[in-house]
């Protein structure tokens, strides 16, 4: 029957499975920050511990460390993770993007060496797209890589490589064909940030931790079994990447859930001294939230019965990335002059980092395609627009 | 748990937008809009053909037993087409009413004709200023505080009202009722007149997001063509973000209509919830799909001689039936901040939670 | 002394003027529009009152038919003409738009024949400038005007040219050299409505009245005395006029004072039932329009000091055209079921045309050059970004 | 009727930014945020040489006599430059409210120091959750619902809290007050206090129209340089569109700040309300030219690398004060819907209207 918004019973039972877990192994204090060395080291205990439970990526099949469980089991997996107020995951590189990414253009060889790693949280990885002069415009990159008998030797320089100062490996594109332009001739490949020849400079966020780096490569000989795909393949199989950083997983819906329902908590204890409008802003935030995981239940199952992610993964990124900057504006304006205080002062009004959390906000439009490239592909390739 | 319409349910509304496609086309809507053709028989008639203001009757009248979730992309439909029919108010307001009182002879007869299309049911809702399409309708459901009575056209009184679409014909009715037209009175009485808000918020808020879609369609078709400075004005990105901020408008709309229509009728809190955000979310969508339109036609836009206004101006009119913005907007604050509806995660669909554990 | 924001004893004796006389004249009940027949010539009828009064254009020379008055003045004439209610003045292409054109561009005859007429009221003025293929890109039109001898003669097709349908006069560009092309071979001319191989076709706007028409000019024999400037100056005559458009007089900000004045009115009778955002929507209505109100006074005593209005025309353009919008939402939105009324319904909530209001305002954003053209011309001439 | 600023006023603007830019290039800001120098004490010096400090005090204690009116432009140019330094709060809001009590000798002795700039104060208000400054002040000024103190530092406790604006030092401050502290209690107080108030919203308002102003300015460098797929990015109408939108709202933020500055210190409806209105202006305006700067720059504007988030995190922390968002649009609200404030053509200036006419 069509349009059953209920779980079945193997659902249920499997979201009492997940709270029940939850229930014990969430840390009962938030972690530090993930941007910083101490808390990503302690976000990296807590991957292994989600592995040692089995929950490290629970779509995958068994053999590569998941439980082969459904998107709707995914989503109840998700909705359980934030309600219980988990660490965030600091391998969502790895999990969200590089493993969809090897599922379909991986070897054999490759799948089974990396996804159980991943999965294990042994190995976290970063990416390594943008390149000074190559942001929002990746085809304009400049890194090559220049095949040597059976190895290919990287040069170049890659930057806002999210977490790459502690992460374990990269993957990235670079240029094979020297003579190529834009998006021939670019090559995708895996290297250990530990490899000989590459250099990890971290570069401070707005709040101060190194959460991005630059990553030099000087002369970095890797086997060709690092390349992913074909040589020259390197463009399509970064653009599949990119769907799935914009796609259904990188941003659950039960994360913007759960933080609208804690500015509603916060809007509860200001109700008295708030504008109006601010009550309609927090109903909206709850709305969108809503609006987002309802339509992520509708992605699911149109996936689930064949279906593919196309451009809509761009109305996603755009929706998303504004709620999450919705949310915490509000959350600031009812904080007033309190809204300023830096983390972990004590002064500050709950245990909510809705300052931190405001300027994570910000990166939202920008990473994973700004939107204003969203915008420009959802009006070229789903509305037909002429191309500028 | 599964979010997608059947095969059934995709030919059906298939089979609608080629007639309403059909029906409705430019030419016929701006014939109608100026009164300078009558084909509204015709059209009713055609909808009738294909089952339509039957659809949410029992079969044992002649209806197709289907419910709301079904209609739901009829409606959405209907509004894409700017139908100038009630048949929205009739099929999917109207003919659920009366189906909940079926078992009293008068008002089967009256759903047997409303099943076929050979009666035309309008509704007069206390929580509407004014009647849609009284002036067409054969009979009249006057939806009061306490009592519903179902009288016939003839046996009320219709002091007209002028809506900026033409198409919607508007009117305050009166009519002497007594125990001869009451079909229901007390909690029974409240609680079908309830439904028959929430049924009635939610489709025209499905109405609107068909709207949208048109609207964006005539945007689009426009900057497609349209050449200044030496380029289709459709490559600028100016136009382009507006228009695709629109479709971002429309496509968080929908999931939330589809899920509101499987649970309108249950009147909890949660799913007056989900009619209040279905009602917001269609209607600021098909604001913004409205505004956008105009702009992107430019002075065109401002003028009769394009098809946007009839749709802009169908949208003003939803928009303010059946709880408007102002309305539901406070209902959605009062059960979040009064009655603090459950907005967890696991809450979603009322249904899923867990009864609470003793770990 | 400066930032002296009070008036002058002249000042508030001038005002308590306008207010005695408008008291007197204003007509009690409101005109119907003027956009339709009879609406039209109600309003011409209310030009020739308000001359009569020496109020057709008070900023005006005395030879010219106003009286000298300073830009304070004319704002605080404004203030009282919108606080009385007074009718739309039907001959604004003229007085706000052609008048200040002719004055810096017109010949000593022309300024003598055509200025007086103007604030008399006895002739109205429509504008002629865009054509079916050109709209913003006002440079693309393709009317031509031919020289032959003493004379030139018209060709062409001019398009949403307001009011032209009940005008006496239109203004407008053509091609006076057919091998020019964009911006340059352009001349300005000035029409008769009811001359020779002239055609008013009206173009019914949204609310159904011919607001618009189209103009034929087929074979029209214009003497040279009717060109405003020198052959091929008419784009930046055409400039400097669509300068005035933009600028300081055709929107006097008492008209948006009004109409958020009257917005709290609606909005104190429907305090119980408005969603809370709708109470600072209005109070923000209220805020912007005497923020345009104050930018006004800053720009008039700028003027009044020497200055010029230059690019900040647009940011004028975008902040008047926005609240008006944003007025009759907020002013619908109260309505609600009532807001569809059309105008003249018996049932329509208070005297104020809210809806028709608001249709006028969509307008706003589109004409005097499409408020995407303002954000250009703000981007480029004064922030100084790059040209695209 | 005059709007504009004598040259006098500009000049001493045009000094002052002057010596602002220079005092707080990109590396000096930069090295002050990172606490890697600290040129305060020197950068005080400087700006007490120009008579900054003293421009608000009577000419009597050294001071240039000079009024709200003529400051406003300094505030604006303090945020402009992202002032580390409190110059707008000790010289616009503590020398003023000290000038009130010149006649106390204990006042008069602090209000000349303060106006060379010898001595620095501090005001710890009870609209304000923390003191701004009282670290590196010489006095505060401890205003109450009921009575005003003026103590040395040495005499008060800090409790020191974190802004994350790292040039802000956020305290609670506490002492011991008595009669020999007290410099003003009852109705003199309370409306000292509240003059101090309206002081305080409407000169941060200046500063955030000043930080609204760099970050526009950081934001079309940066679009006016850097090239992506082939064509500066400045040159999209994305990038374009968005920064026209900042300057406008700027642009109408402004006259409301200086309109405001000539009756700041009246505290009538219609002064209150021209205050909340300049807050709400330039603190809207800036808040969506930090998000736009951010948004310009890409993932640069996200990193610490460029000065973005200086002006940002400074931003932030102004608009909480002195009144925040919500405080000043409920007070706004309070003055048109409650005590009707008269919002005419004819009121804008308050003192604009006419008795009533018997014609």
């Amino acid at each position: 029957m069509a349009l059953d918004l209920n779980y079945t019973a193997d659902e249920q039972r499997f979201r009492a499975e997940v709270r029940a877990w939850m229930q014990t192994h969430v840390p009962k204090e938030p972690l530090p920050t993930l941007e910083g060395e101490v808390g990503f080291a302690l976000h990296r205990e807590w991957e292994k511990t989600l592995a040692a439970g089995d929950w490290g990526m629970i779509t995958w099949p068994r053999e590569y460390g998941g439980r082969g469980a459904s998107l709707i089991e995914w989503l109840i997996f998700e909705e359980e993770y934030y309600r219980a107020n988990a660490p965030l995951r600091v391998n969502q590189n790895g999990i969200f993007l590089l493993g969809p990414t090897l599922m379909e253009f991986g070897s054999e060889e490759q799948k089974a060496r990396f996804l159980p790693q991943m999965a294990a949280g042994e190995e976290v990885w970063a990416q390594a797209w943008s390149e000074p002069q190559a942001g929002s415009d990746l085809a304009a990159l400049r890194s090559t890589a220049t095949r040597e008998g059976d190895e290919y030797v990287l040069r170049g320089h890659k930057i806002w490589s999210s977490r790459a100062t502690f992460a374990d490996w990269c993957f990235g594109i670079f240029r094979t064909d020297p003579a190529s332009e834009r998006h021939k001739g670019l090559t995708f490949f895996l290297v250990p940030l530990t490899h000989p020849g590459v250099r990890v400079r971290g570069i401070r966020q707005m709040h101060g931790e190194p959460g991005f780096a630059e990553i030099f490569f000087e002369d970095v000989r890797v086997p060709v079994a690092w390349r992913l795909g074909a040589d020259g393949e390197g463009w399509n199989i970064a653009m599949a990447t990119a769907g799935f950083e914009r796609g259904l997983m990188l941003r659950s819906p039960a994360r913007f859930q759960v933080a609208a329902q804690r500015l509603v908590r916060l809007y509860e204890t200001h109700a008295e001294t708030a504008e109006p409008a601010l009550a309609s802003a927090v109903a909206q935030a709850v709305m969108d939230a809503e609006a987002y995981a309802l339509s992520t239940y509708a992605t699911a199952t149109r996936l689930i019965a064949g279906g593919k992610i196309g451009v809509e993964a761009s109305l996603n990124k755009i929706f998303w990335s504004e709620l999450d900057v919705h949310i915490h504006r509000c959350a600031l304006s009812l904080l007033g002059g309190f809204a300023e205080l830096a983390a972990g002062d004590p002064a500050v009004v709950g245990s909510d980092a809705w300052l931190d959390g405001f300027i994570f906000s910000l990166a939202g439009p920008i990473y994973a395609g700004t939107n204003e490239i969203q915008r420009n592909i959802i009006a070229e390739r789903l509305l037909g627009l002429p191309r500028g | 748990m599964d979010f997608t319409f059947t095969e059934e349910q995709q030919m059906m509304v298939s089979a609608f937008r080629e007639l309403a496609d059909d029906l409705c086309s430019a030419t016929a809507l701006r014939a109608a809009f100026e009164g300078r053709s009558d084909h509204a028989s015709e059209r009713w008639q055609r909808l009738a053909e294909l089952g339509l203001p039957g659809m949410l009757a029992p079969e044992s009248v002649g209806g197709m037993g289907l419910n709301l979730a079904d209609f739901i992309l009829i409606a959405e439909a209907a509004g894409r087409a700017a139908l100038p029919e009630t048949l929205v108010e009739h099929a999917g307001i109207a003919v659920p009413l009366l189906s909940e009182f079926s078992a009293d002879a008068r008002v089967a007869s009256v759903l047997q004709a409303a099943a076929s299309g050979d009666a035309r049911v309008a509704i007069n809702h206390t929580s509407n200023p004014f009647a849609l399409g009284a002036l067409e309708a054969s009979h009249v459901l006057m939806v009061g505080d306490q009592e519903i009575h179902l009288l016939t056209r003839d046996a009320v009184s219709l002091e007209s009202h002028r809506s900026i679409d033409a198409l919607r014909s508007l009117s305050r009715v009166t009519g002497s009722l007594g125990a001869s037209t009451c079909i229901a009175r007390g909690a029974e009485a409240v609680a079908a007149a309830a439904r028959a808000f929430e049924r009635g918020a939610l489709l025209t808020a499905a109405e609107c997001a068909g709207l949208c879609e048109a609207l964006i369609g005539l945007g689009v078709s426009y900057a497609s063509e349209r050449t200044q400075f030496g380029k289709k004005i459709g490559s600028y990105q100016a136009i382009k973000h507006q228009l695709a901020n629109v479709q971002v408008k429309l496509e968080f709309a929908r999931p939330v209509l589809y899920a509101a229509a499987t649970q309108a009728d249950a009147l909890t809190t949660r799913s007056q919830f989900a009619v209040s955000h279905a009602k917001l979310a269609s209607t600021d969508a098909v604001d913004l799909a409205g505004r956008t339109a105009v702009q992107v036609h430019g002075a065109m836009g401002y003028s009769w001689e394009v098809d946007v206004h009839f749709y802009l101006k169908r949208a003003l009119g939803l928009t303010g039936m059946w709880g408007d913005r102002s309305f539901h907007m406070r209902r959605a604050q009062h059960q979040l901040f009064t009655q603090h509806l459950d907005v967890g995660p696991d809450a979603l669909f009322g249904s899923s939670a867990l009864p609470a554990m003793s770990l």
